[in-house]
Parts: structure tokens; sequence; C-alpha cells
């Protein structure tokens, strides 16, 4: 027998206490102003280099960075994922693997397929 | 020699009629047994379990572990490294299938609800396939409305066809006989009369083909023309005999006086011969979704750029020729002049 | 001094007040925030769903009983395996054990007196009946011909209700994710102290992973029926090839959530089986962890291998190739799943009881179904079974013989729980036996025919195929009246069974600790959370007619104290 | 089978549990929980897979949008004449602003400070309805145009557009707007006078909401109208992109096919039933994937938009009610996460749209 009676209370007897306000976070103003200048910022940014710069196959990937550096700062500070449970976290970002794998794939066979595709219309 | 286990495959396995049937059959085989093995072993120790160890006056249970690394480890490896042969072998089998020979012949292969065309290199068309043995064959698919899929049990060969692609499958059948065609991929209401005939011939069918043993309207009859017409395009959905389909059945249509509609309007005719009801006819193919017959939904495609103008005559001959529930060949016409007479008759008005 | 009464109060049958008779009126119940409330109003659904989709199966085969067209024509049978396909998958299988057993039994397995969400909970219920409702409207209306796969472009064309079909599917999809949410939270923040996740009991993990694939898969549904819906209506040109769309991006959507969605429908019914399997063996489950981590492992495998149902879709080779490897691997935790569950019976303490009938059933029947899924994730075979009624039965062995055979047990096992009354003994075990065989009467012959090359959702046949029909048919009779007899059987001892004692098995997980039936706030007392399968914890009394805990002494706890002298032997 | 050892004397320590923390439960927590953190926690990871879902479920749009651009990339670069950076960039700007308020009235709430928060997220409400305004003008502009989803796609590219700048489409986008904003003010001047002040200012606060939906408006409407005539030179401009891609059809999957078929038909089909043979330019209907893509994307998104509005008026009326404490702020908290997942599409719709080159 691994597991013997080890046995415990459920409804603890310490919950009464602490009724605080440990579990908030309040963020700071600075933080708050900064992240949206950032915001801001990298909005014009993405708009001028769309607008005046010629990047050809890179346009996609570098409007999706800077995409992503604003939702990084959306999440992390706006969304308080900074300071939040680690489990919490990790179960917003398994949201993003998740739909990584089904963009991943669903990609894959359209690259694969295409000339199939393609072979019909040509026809 | 007779292999008992092959001879007892017979019972759950069709013959083997293509160049995958014998590698894939030895897959299904070996999975087969190991199942056996391994389902037996499991019911009678779980029996076994259950009669020597059930609670029972004077029954005492004796102690036993909870957990074991090692046995876990045992019944995680060993069935995995069963499971990486199968998928190996199972991906050698479909490397084969992806695998088409360089000197297959390509047919054209149209799936439409609920038929099929096969159009063989020298442009003839027909509505069952015929193939020669050990010729290897390379299928361009494509659909005309809805996914259909191409299934020949004996060939042991599948392939779904969706509209707006061209899908491709090869196979080389490797015993003569006749065989059936499903369609596997569910398309409707025919869905379970789309079914046709795979003729594989000792001959090689490609010398027929050689010898342009194609049809040609020109040289036969009108109502022939027409009955190949409507083996090709409309049997799939609309009877002759009366007999219920998808769509109205073609019996005692060319005798219609009245014709009442889904919006309920209605059309009299006198007769198959009055432009009335050649029009009627002529507008039904090509524009099907004007005049729905009452009783039946809006579901025909158009043929409209899909058969030609004489070709909607032959069928309207044809329909003719249909009125009384039964289809009769009629003799090859004689002299040419004949043949050119009825190709004019079977002109249809515009 | 506690006396006899004040324990036959505590963990005896229900002296007073409990959750049936806590309040009266229907709107008590259509209103009620009590889990266990919409646990039993779920069952009322998913039992009528059951019956309605398994009539329409019954008209199935008997129609089938011919090659030839008998009384039905090609567009009502199309509409019937639809219907059938459909409301099983939708209104049946999928809320089915999450939804009544899980909705009953996991607060009451923590020790709590809710989920995390009431409210949500009843939203779910709710939206359930709506989604119900929906299927109602189809069936009143022009009826549904698409299969319940919705494939384009035949769904986008066809004449049939597939509008109202796909929105309440949708509805469904929304239930099923907030039960899911619901059950995620209240496992993860509502433990009681001492119950560690690696002493929750086994139907919790079972629950858990569901709960993650209803929260991550489902919503890839939602936005695919909800396209679907504006396709047929406004002709997108997403899916449609008429207007420029691929319909193979039309099943990889429906895919990504359709192949996790059958673990959506196995994995509660094996965490059922884990769970019953301890109790009915009373025997601590062997490889607890190996057993709890396989869910999860199948939970997340499962949404790597959606292409499996793509093999002859024309979808790419290497993808088909990816998906086919991936498939495997999630048959191994399948594996150490059966043999643990072997291993458990090993040494035990076998009681021979309805539930455990129903175990040893469903072992022997998922084992048919796992087993076949060999041939139809290895590449060369499953081409020529691809859209065969070898498919065919090897999902039914899953669904009905793992999900609805594990839901029946659990409902035998639960019900003195639910009900606080006993079923008929002889009678349960008679109809499982009835179910038993009707079922692989139904199903093996459909092995045979599928590979003998007998397609799916045919309405005519070859005449070749007419014995394994008409096999098959006789079978679904015998399974229908077997179903049909066992829900009976339970209804039976809702009126008229036995009164059952708080414990009537001597399981040693919470829910066990209540009266049967528990009252409005599940428990009288404070529960003593002890390891999940540690059956020294309970012990027999004579007084209760049940089994009730050995209260620790108070200097011991919380802290572990020393074994118990051994109780039953 | 076996003998009872329990200790009886436990059994009246069993008992009296029952209900013995009841008290201790403040006005905010329910009644199956034990404490204000364990409710917070709860809703936190309630609302954080509420989060995924919503994740998952705009996924598929982004999947069929990324296989549509990837497998006809010409489409796409022709539909960014059809949208206006401008608007898209400055609808951006109002979103992240709307997500500032937002999270100043999360950290106000977690410090008590009712007031702040009422003020916060009526600033968000105001955010949120300015964004729909400007997306009416948008999207009333391409319906004039015929700018339309898939089949409905009728953009003739030839044809003169001299539409007036208020288009009926915008009105009756307006018109719910209107109603509701009547309705309000009616509603703040009644309660207000009657002396009832929170549901007073509570109506006020929803008018002046949808005084944010007409702000969205006008700046809409001014913008077009300076830039109508620069517009249809662009259109003209573009007239000729589009007339030479036909010529060349099917160009999306073969540029060195030169004629079209009779085979393509299938695809064809609907076109050519509309178009009389011999007409010039028949219609590039591919355009019309785009923006049924378009559509369904930011038509969800503003959805979510109208159902953040809704959730946020709710906030704002317990704010006014000043409901909020350190203790129990847990609403506006997961109100502001599902705000914030809302913003976070957007920042990854724009690119996506507005910003193809």
């Amino acid at each position: 027998m691994a597991q013997h009676a080890t046995t415990t209370h459920a409804a603890s007897d310490d919950h009464g206490h602490g009724h605080g306000e440990h579990f908030a976070h309040p963020a700071p103003v600075w933080v708050l102003l900064g992240t949206f200048g950032a915001l801001i910022f990298l909005t014009i940014l993405t708009v001028f280099i769309a607008d005046n710069v010629e990047l050809g196959s890179f346009e996609l990937l570098v409007s999706m960075g800077i995409a992503t550096v604003k939702a990084v700062l959306v999440g992390a500070f706006f969304m308080h994922m900074f300071w939040d449970k680690g489990f919490n976290v990790l179960v917003f970002l398994s949201s993003l693997l998740f739909f990584a794998l089904f963009i991943g794939f669903a990609l894959m066979d359209s690259y694969e397929t295409l000339p199939n595709v393609s072979d019909y219309y040509k026809r | 020699m007779i292999n008992p286990l092959q001879s007892l495959a017979q019972f759950y396995l069709p013959k083997q009629a293509s160049n995958f049937a014998a590698e894939t059959d030895f897959l299904f085989n070996a999975i087969l047994w190991i199942s056996i093995v391994s389902f037996v072993a499991i019911v009678v120790v779980m029996v076994w379990f259950a009669v020597i160890y059930r609670r029972r006056p004077g029954y005492v249970p004796k102690p036993s572990p909870s957990h074991s690394l090692g046995l876990e480890l045992l019944w995680t490896i060993g069935p995995s490294l069963i499971l990486i042969w199968i998928f190996f072998e199972g991906a050698n089998g479909y490397a084969t299938l992806k695998t088409p020979s360089n000197d297959a012949e390509v047919i054209e292969v149209t799936a439409l609800q609920f038929g099929w065309q096969f159009t063989y290199p020298n442009g003839e068309v027909t509505d069952t396939l015929h193939l020669s043995v050990n010729q290897p064959v390379r299928l361009q698919m494509t659909s005309n409305d809805v996914i259909h899929s191409f299934y020949v049990p004996e060939f042991r060969a599948k392939m779904d066809i969706m509209p707006g692609r061209k899908h491709s499958m090869w196979f080389k059948p490797t015993l003569i006989g006749e065989y059936k065609l499903f369609c596997t991929e569910y398309c409707g209401e025919g869905h379970s009369k789309m079914v046709r005939d795979v003729i594989v011939h000792a001959e090689p069918w490609k010398e027929m083909l050689r010898k342009n043993v194609r049809w040609r309207e020109d040289q036969n009859h009108p109502v022939a023309n027409g009955h190949r017409l409507y083996k090709l395009w409309c049997g799939g959905c609309h009877s002759y005999d009366g007999s219920a389909k998808t769509g109205p059945s073609f019996k005692g249509l060319a005798s219609l006086t009245n014709r009442e509609f889904a919006d309920g309007s209605s059309l009299s005719f006198s007769g198959s011969e009055s432009d009335e009801w050649q029009d009627y006819i002529s507008e039904s193919i090509r524009k099907p979704d004007a005049k729905i017959v009452k009783g039946y939904p809006n579901q025909m495609p158009s043929f409209e750029g899909k058969l030609s103008p004489e070709q909607i005559g032959y069928i309207i001959r044809f329909l003719r020729e249909v009125d009384g529930g039964t289809y009769t060949e009629p003799a090859k016409p004689a002299t040419e002049s004949e043949v050119e007479a009825g190709a004019e008759a079977a002109v249809a008005p515009q | 001094m506690a006396t006899v009464t004040q324990k036959q109060q505590l963990f005896g049958h229900a002296p007073t007040n409990h959750y049936l008779d806590a309040s009266r009126g229907v709107m008590s119940w259509i209103f009620t925030l009590d889990h266990k409330r919409i646990a039993i109003m779920y069952m009322y659904g998913v039992i009528l769903s059951l019956f309605l989709a398994g009539i329409f199966a019954l008209v199935l085969r008997l129609e089938l009983y011919t090659p030839g067209p008998w009384f039905l024509t090609s567009a009502q049978y199309n509409q019937m395996f639809t219907l059938h396909g459909a409301v099983m998958v939708f209104l049946f299988i999928i809320p089915s054990i999450p939804a009544i057993i899980g909705n009953f039994v996991l607060p009451m397995m923590l020790g709590a007196k809710d989920v995390a969400f009431p409210r949500l909970n009843l939203a779910s219920l709710w939206l359930y009946w709506a989604g119900g409702f929906f299927f109602i409207v189809v069936l009143a209306t022009s009826g549904l011909d698409t299969g319940w796969t919705f494939y384009t472009p035949y769904s986008t064309t066809t004449s049939t209700n597939v509008i109202a079909a796909t929105l309440g599917a949708f509805i469904l999809g929304f239930s099923s994710i907030f039960t899911g949410l619901n059950f995620i939270v209240t496992i993860n923040t509502m433990r009681p102290k001492g119950m560690t996740w690696f002493r929750m009991p086994l139907l919790l993990w079972g629950l858990y992973s569901t709960s993650i694939i209803q929260v991550l898969a489902t919503p890839v549904l939602g936005i695919t029926l909800l396209l679907l819906i504006v396709e047929r209506l406004l002709k997108l040109g997403i899916f449609d090839p008429a207007y420029g769309g691929d319909p193979l991006l039309y099943q990889h959507f429906f895919w990504f959530y359709s192949h996790p969605a059958v673990y959506i429908m196995i994995l509660p019914a094996m965490g059922v089986i884990s769970e019953m399997l301890g109790v009915h063996c009373r025997k601590e489950v062997f490889g607890y962890k190996f057993i709890a981590l396989s869910s999860v492992a199948i939970a997340l495998l499962g949404f790597l291998v959606w292409g499996h149902h793509m093999f002859t879709s024309g979808q790419s080779e290497m993808a088909s190739l990816v998906f086919s490897a991936i498939t495997f691997s999630v048959a191994v935790p399948s594996a150490i799943k059966v043999f643990n569950w072997l291993c458990t019976m090993y040494r035990g303490d076998i009681n021979l009881s309805t539930p455990m009938m129903y175990i040893m059933s469903f072992i022997f029947l998922f084992g048919i179904g796992g087993l076949t899924g060999l041939w139809l994730g290895a590449l060369s075979t499953d081409i020529p079974l691809h859209d065969t009624y070898f498919v065919v039965a090897h999902f039914h062995y899953v669904m009905v013989g793992g999900t609805m055979t594990s839901l029946l047990g659990g409902l035998f096992h639960w019900w003195p729980k639910m009900s606080g009354r006993m079923y008929n003994e002889p009678l349960g075990k008679l109809f499982c036996l009835l179910v038993f065989i009707g079922f692989n009467l139904t199903f093996f012959p459909q092995f045979i025919m599928g590979s003998l090359g007998m397609p799916r959702r045919y309405h005519e046949y070859q005449a070749v195929y007419q014995i394994y029909h008409q096999l098959s048919t006789i079978g679904a009779f015998t399974l229908g009246i077997g179903i049909f007899g066992a829900v009976m059987t339970l209804v039976y001892a809702w009126f008229f069974g036995r009164k059952a004692s708080g414990n009537p098995w001597g399981a040693a997980t919470l829910e066990w600790q209540s009266s049967s039936p528990p009252s409005f706030h599940n428990f009288e007392h404070r529960v003593i959370v002890s390891a999940p399968y540690d059956f020294s914890s309970v012990v027999y009394d004579e007084s209760v007619d049940g089994y009730v805990p050995v209260v620790p002494k108070r200097e011991a706890a919380p802290a572990p104290q020393p074994t118990p002298a051994p109780v039953s032997n | 089978m076996a003998t009872t050892n329990v200790v009886r004397d436990e059994y009246s320590e069993l008992v009296d549990l029952e209900h013995s923390h009841d008290h201790e439960h403040g006005q905010f927590i329910a009644h199956h929980f034990h404490s204000a953190e364990q409710q917070f926690d709860s809703g936190k990871l309630g609302i954080w897979l509420f989060l995924v879902t919503e994740v998952l479920f705009f996924g598929g749009l982004f999947v069929a949008y990324i296989i549509y651009r990837y497998n006809r990339p010409d489409v796409f670069i022709d539909a960014h004449h059809h949208l206006d950076t401008l608007l898209g960039g400055l609808n951006t700007i109002v979103l992240l602003f709307s997500s500032l308020t937002m999270a100043w009235g999360v950290r106000a709430a977690q410090l008590g400070d009712n007031r702040t928060t009422a003020i916060s997220v009526l600033a968000t409400m105001v955010c949120a309805a300015l964004f729909l305004g400007v997306k009416a003008v948008e999207y009333s502009h391409k319906w004039d145009l015929g700018l339309l989803p898939g089949n409905l796609f009728s953009y003739d590219p030839l044809a003169k557009h001299d539409h007036a700048l208020i288009s009926n489409y915008l009105v009756m986008l307006c018109v719910p707007f209107g109603v509701l904003l009547l309705g309000f003010l009616l509603g703040a001047i009644l309660n207000l006078n009657t002396g009832k002040k929170l549901i007073g200012q509570f109506y006020g606060g929803m008018a002046i909401t949808m005084l944010g939906y007409f702000a969205g408006v006008g700046v809409g409407v001014l913008w077009m109208a300076t830039m109508t005539p620069k517009h249809d030179s662009h259109d003209d401009h573009h007239a000729a992109v589009v007339v030479a891609a036909d010529a060349v059809r099917p160009v999306v999957f073969s540029a060195d096919d030169a004629a079209p078929k009779v085979e393509t038909a299938v695809v064809d089909g609907a076109a050519a039933a509309e178009a009389p043979a011999g007409s010039t330019a028949p219609l590039d209907k591919s355009l019309g994937v785009f923006f049924s893509i378009y559509y369904c994307m930011t038509g969800l998104h503003a959805v979510h938009i109208i159902a953040g509005i809704a959730a946020l008026a709710w906030i704002f009326y317990r704010s006014l009610a000043a409901q909020w404490r350190p203790d129990y702020f847990g609403p506006v908290d997961f109100v502001g996460l599902y705000w914030h997942l809302v913003d976070l599409i957007w920042i990854y719709l724009f690119p996506l749209m507005y910003l193809i080159r």
C-alpha cells in the first residue's frame, strides 16, 4: 500500500484570515502611460513602413513582428500578465500554441496541394 | 499448396485484383493476427481474474502492489515497437500507392451527381470503366458538383474527388473480371446508386481504342446517340422506366400534355413535336432552375456548354423513343444518307 | 455522544431535506443553481436524445434488411442517418458523461458545495435545451441530409435545413465550452486541502482532460459552423469552390474540432471506468499516475491527428504521413490504461455487481474498438477501409461500446447517490448482458462487410452483403431492448428501489461521505480527505447498512497518520 | 464483513461544522467559496479560459485569411486600394487609448477608487462607440461601391462612383444608436429630476457613449469628404489595373494561361450568368473572397465591441454604485481582460487588412 490514509480537513480552519488586498496588484501609472506611448509609436511606425519602405516578401513578417511586440506590451502590462499567476499565463499562451498547430498543419497541406488546384484551373 | 490463412482471408477480404492488393492485404492480415493475439490475451486474463478474485464468502485477497515501473515501461515500449512497425508498413504501401508507373495510360474521370464519365486517350467517353489487364492506368479526376470518391474494393484503391481541384490516382489491374465501382463520399440523394461497372479485359483495351472504336455521333442512329448521352449525363437522376430517382422520370415525358411547376405556373403541350415541348426540354437542360417540376427540389445543375445543340437534339429523340418506358436499340442506319437525315432531324430548335 | 440515529442521519439514506426535496415546483428546477439538479435535468435531455436517435437507428437498420429500397425513399434514408448521427453526437454522446455524471459528482468529489460558476452551469444547460430545440426545428421542417459532418459543397447546396442544424450545433458547442470551462476552474481552485493533483480521483483527471479539449477545440467548431451558415446565406466563397473556395479547408476546420471531440466522448468514459474499477475491485487502482497522465497525453495528442480522417481526401502526402505517425502515438496511452485496468483486477476483491459487468463489457468492446483503429491509422490499409462499414463499426465500438457502456455503468454505480435507491441487481445484469450481446451482433458483422468493401451511407447495396446486414439488424433490435431495459431498471429503482445508504459500495472518494441522496449543500458534515483509493479509510457498519469513514483521531489530523489496522480481512 | 472501529465521539464534531463559516462570507462572496481570494482566482482563471476560446474562435478566421492570402496574393494586394489606412489607423489609436483607460479603471478599482473607475470605464465605452462610428462610415462607403462579400460582390471599376456623402446605408446604421441616444437622454433627464441620482448618472453616461458613436461617424464622414476627389482618381487608376488583370484571367492560378476557357464555367458560372456575353470587363469576383474574409473578421470583431460595451455598461453602473473594494474588484478586471483581448485582435487585424502593399 503506497498511499495510506493521510486525512485532513476539507474546509480549512484558516480561510477566515487575510481578506486583504494581497491578491490585487495595481499597475503603476508610469507603466500604463509608458505602454500606451510605446503602442502609439509602434502603430505610427508600422503605417510608415507600409507606406514608405519597400520590403517585398518581408513586409508581412515585419508588420506581424511589430504587431506581436504591441500584443506583448498589451498582454504584459494592460492585462497584468507580468504580475499574474504563471498558470494563467500558461493557459493563455497554450491557446496560441494550439492556434499555431492549426495554422501550421493547414498551411503545410495547402502549400503542397496547391498544384492540384492550379491544375484544375489550367485545364 | 494452399496457404490456410490465405484461404481464410477470402471470407473477409475482396479478391486481389490490383498490384496494391497483396501488399495491403499482408499488412491487413498482420494487424489482424496481432490484434487477435492481444485481444484474446486481454479478455482471457480479464475473465480469469474476475472468476478467481471474485468476492465470495471466505475469500481473503492477498496484498498486491499498486504500481510497477517495470511493467509500465514494458507495456509502453512493447506496443510502441509494434506500432512503429505498422506505421512503416502502412507508409510503404502508401508510397507505392502514390508513385504512378511511368507507362501508365491516362484516363480522365468526371464524377457527377450521380454517375461517372470516363474519357479515354482517343476521346471516347463511357459510363463504365474499361481497363486492360496488367496495363497501369492513371486517373485524372475532377468533379462536376460536390465531393465524390472513387473506390473499387478489389483494387484496394480509393480517392476523393473534390470540385475545384484535380485529383490523380493510379493502379495496375492484375485480374480479369468485372468489378463494382462505388462512390464512397456521401454526395446526395442518389449516392447509393452511383455504382458502376469496372471491366478488366483480357485483350488489351488499348488496342481496341487504337482501332478507333470510339463512338461517332455522325455514324450512329440519333436515338442511339441519345441513349448514350442519357447514360453519361442523365441516368444518375432520371429513370425512363418510371422508377423513382432524384428527378422526375422520363417515362411519359414525350406524351405530356400539361406540366405543373413548383411556382404554381404550368405549361400545356400539344405533342412532342410542338415547339413548346422542345423548347421546354431544351431549356430544362440548359437552365434547369427556370422551371422546377412540382414536387421536386431545385437541384439539377446546368448543362449549358457541356452539351451541344445537336446533342440536346439527340436526347430529345431519345425521350420520344422511351416515352413508353422501354428502350430498344435501334438498328444501325444502313446508309450514310440516312445518318445525315437522322442528324438533321435531331437538331433541336433554338 | 453520537448515537446510532445520528450516524444514520449522517451516513445512511437521507433523512430530511435532501436536494430533491429541498424545494418544490417546476421553477425551482428550471432556475436551480444546484449542480445536482442540473445534472438530473441534463440526464432527461441526454436519455431522450439517446432514445430519439436510437429509434432513427432502428428504422435505418430495418430498412437495410433488404438490399433494395424497402419502406424508405433514398431521401428519407439520408435524412435518417444524418439525424441519427447528428443527434447522437451533439445531443447525446458529447454531453453525456461530463454533463450528467461530471456535473453531479465532480463538486462532491472535491468536497465542495457547487461548481465554481453555478450560473454558467445553468446557462450551459439552457444552451443545451436551446440547441436541442433547433434540432426539433430541423425535424419539423425540411430535415437535414448532409451527414453529421456537414461537408461542403454539398451542405451549401442541398435544399434541406442546414442552417437550423448548424445553428443548433453551434449553440451546443457553447454549452460544451461552458461545462468544460467550469470544470477546469472548479478542479483548479476548489480542491480541498490535502487533495493534491495526484490524490484526485481518476474521474477528475478524465474530466479535466476532457475539459481542456472542450475549451481548446470547440471554438473552432463554432467558427466553422458560423462560416458555413454565412457561406450558405451569402455565398462567401471560403468553402464553396463554385465561388473560389476550398472544400478541403472546410475539412481541416471541421476535423480540428471533431477529432479531439472523439476524445471528449471517450476520455470521461475512461475516467468513469478507472473510478468504478477501483471501487468494485476494492483495490487501489494500479498505476494511478500512468492512468492519470495518459488521459492528459491523449487529450493533447488528440489535437495532432485530425488529418487521419482525410487520408483519401487529397490532402498532401506529407500531411498524411505525419498524421498517421502521430495517430499511432495516441494508441500507446490507451493501451497503457487497459493494461493497468487488468492489473487492478489482479488479486482484487472483485464485487461482480452490475457496474463491474459494464466495466468488463467496456474493456472487451473498447479493446475491439481500439485495436481496429490500427487498420485505420495505417495508411495503406486505411485507403480501402475509409468510408466503409469498417469505419462505422470501429467508431461505434468506441463510442457506443465505450462511452455508452460506461455511461450506463456509471449511472448504475452512482444511482444510489443520485436517487437514494438501489437498483435490482439481477435485472441490471440481465440487461447488461443483452446490451453486450446485441451490441456485438450489430457491429461485428459490419467489420466484415466493411473490409469486403461495403461503403457507408448507402441506401441500396449489393446483394452479397445482405447476410451481414441482416445479422446487424437483428443485433440492433436486441441492443435496443437491452438499453431500454437498462434505463427502465434505473427508472424503476428511482421510485421503488430499496433505500440506499450513503456509501453502499465502500468507495473512498468524497462524494460517498454524503447521505443518499445528498442534502442541498452536499455534505452534512466536514468531509475527511483521504487517498481516493485507500479503501481502509472506510469500514462497513451494520447500523447504516453501508460504509462509514474512519474518523481520524484529532491529534493526528491533519498530519499523516499511521495506517489503521487492516479492516477487511 | 468488517467490524467498526469508529471513534463515536467524533461524530458530534462532524455535525456542527455545517454553515460554521457562513458568517465570515462578505456580501460579495458566493456561498460555495471559502474566501475572496479563492473567488477571485476562480473568476480570473475562468476569464482566461474564456479568452482562450476567443483566440481559437478568431483563429479559424485567421487561418482562412492566411490560406487565401497564400493562395491568391494578387487578390489581396488588389484589395488594399479599397481600404482606407487613415481611418483604420485612427481606429487603432482609439482602441489603444480605450485599453489605456480600461487598465486605468482596473487600477482604480483595485485601489477602491470607484469614481475614477467610473470615469475610466465611461471613457472606454466612448472610445468603443467612436470606433463603431468610424467603422459604420467605412462599411457603408464600401456597400455603396458594391464591395460586398463573396457572390454579392458587384464592384465595377469602370462605373462612376458619385454617391452621396451620407449614404442610405450609413443612415440605417445610425438609426439604432440614435434611438438609444434619445432613450438614454430621456432616461437621464427624468431620473435626475426625480432624484434617482444613480440610475440618472448611468443613463447620462450611456448617452455620452452614444454621442461617441456619432462623433466617430462625423470624423469618418469629414475624412471621406476631404478625400473624395483624390479617392475617385485613385479608383480610376485602379480600374485600369483590374481590366488588365481581367484580360489574363484566370490570373489567380496561372499567369501564363491566356484565355479563360469554357471549363472554368464551374467557377465563373454565377458571373457568366449575370454578365451577358459580349459585355466588356466581366466582374472579377475573386476580390469578393477577400471581402468575405474582411467582413467576417471585422464584423465578428465589431460584434465583440458591442458585447464589450454591454459588459462595460454593467461595470459602469456598479462603479457608480461604488461596489469595488481592494478585495473585490474581480468583474472590472475580468471585463478589462476581455476588452484588452478585443484590442489585441485589432492589433493584428489592422496590419493584415489595411497595410497590405
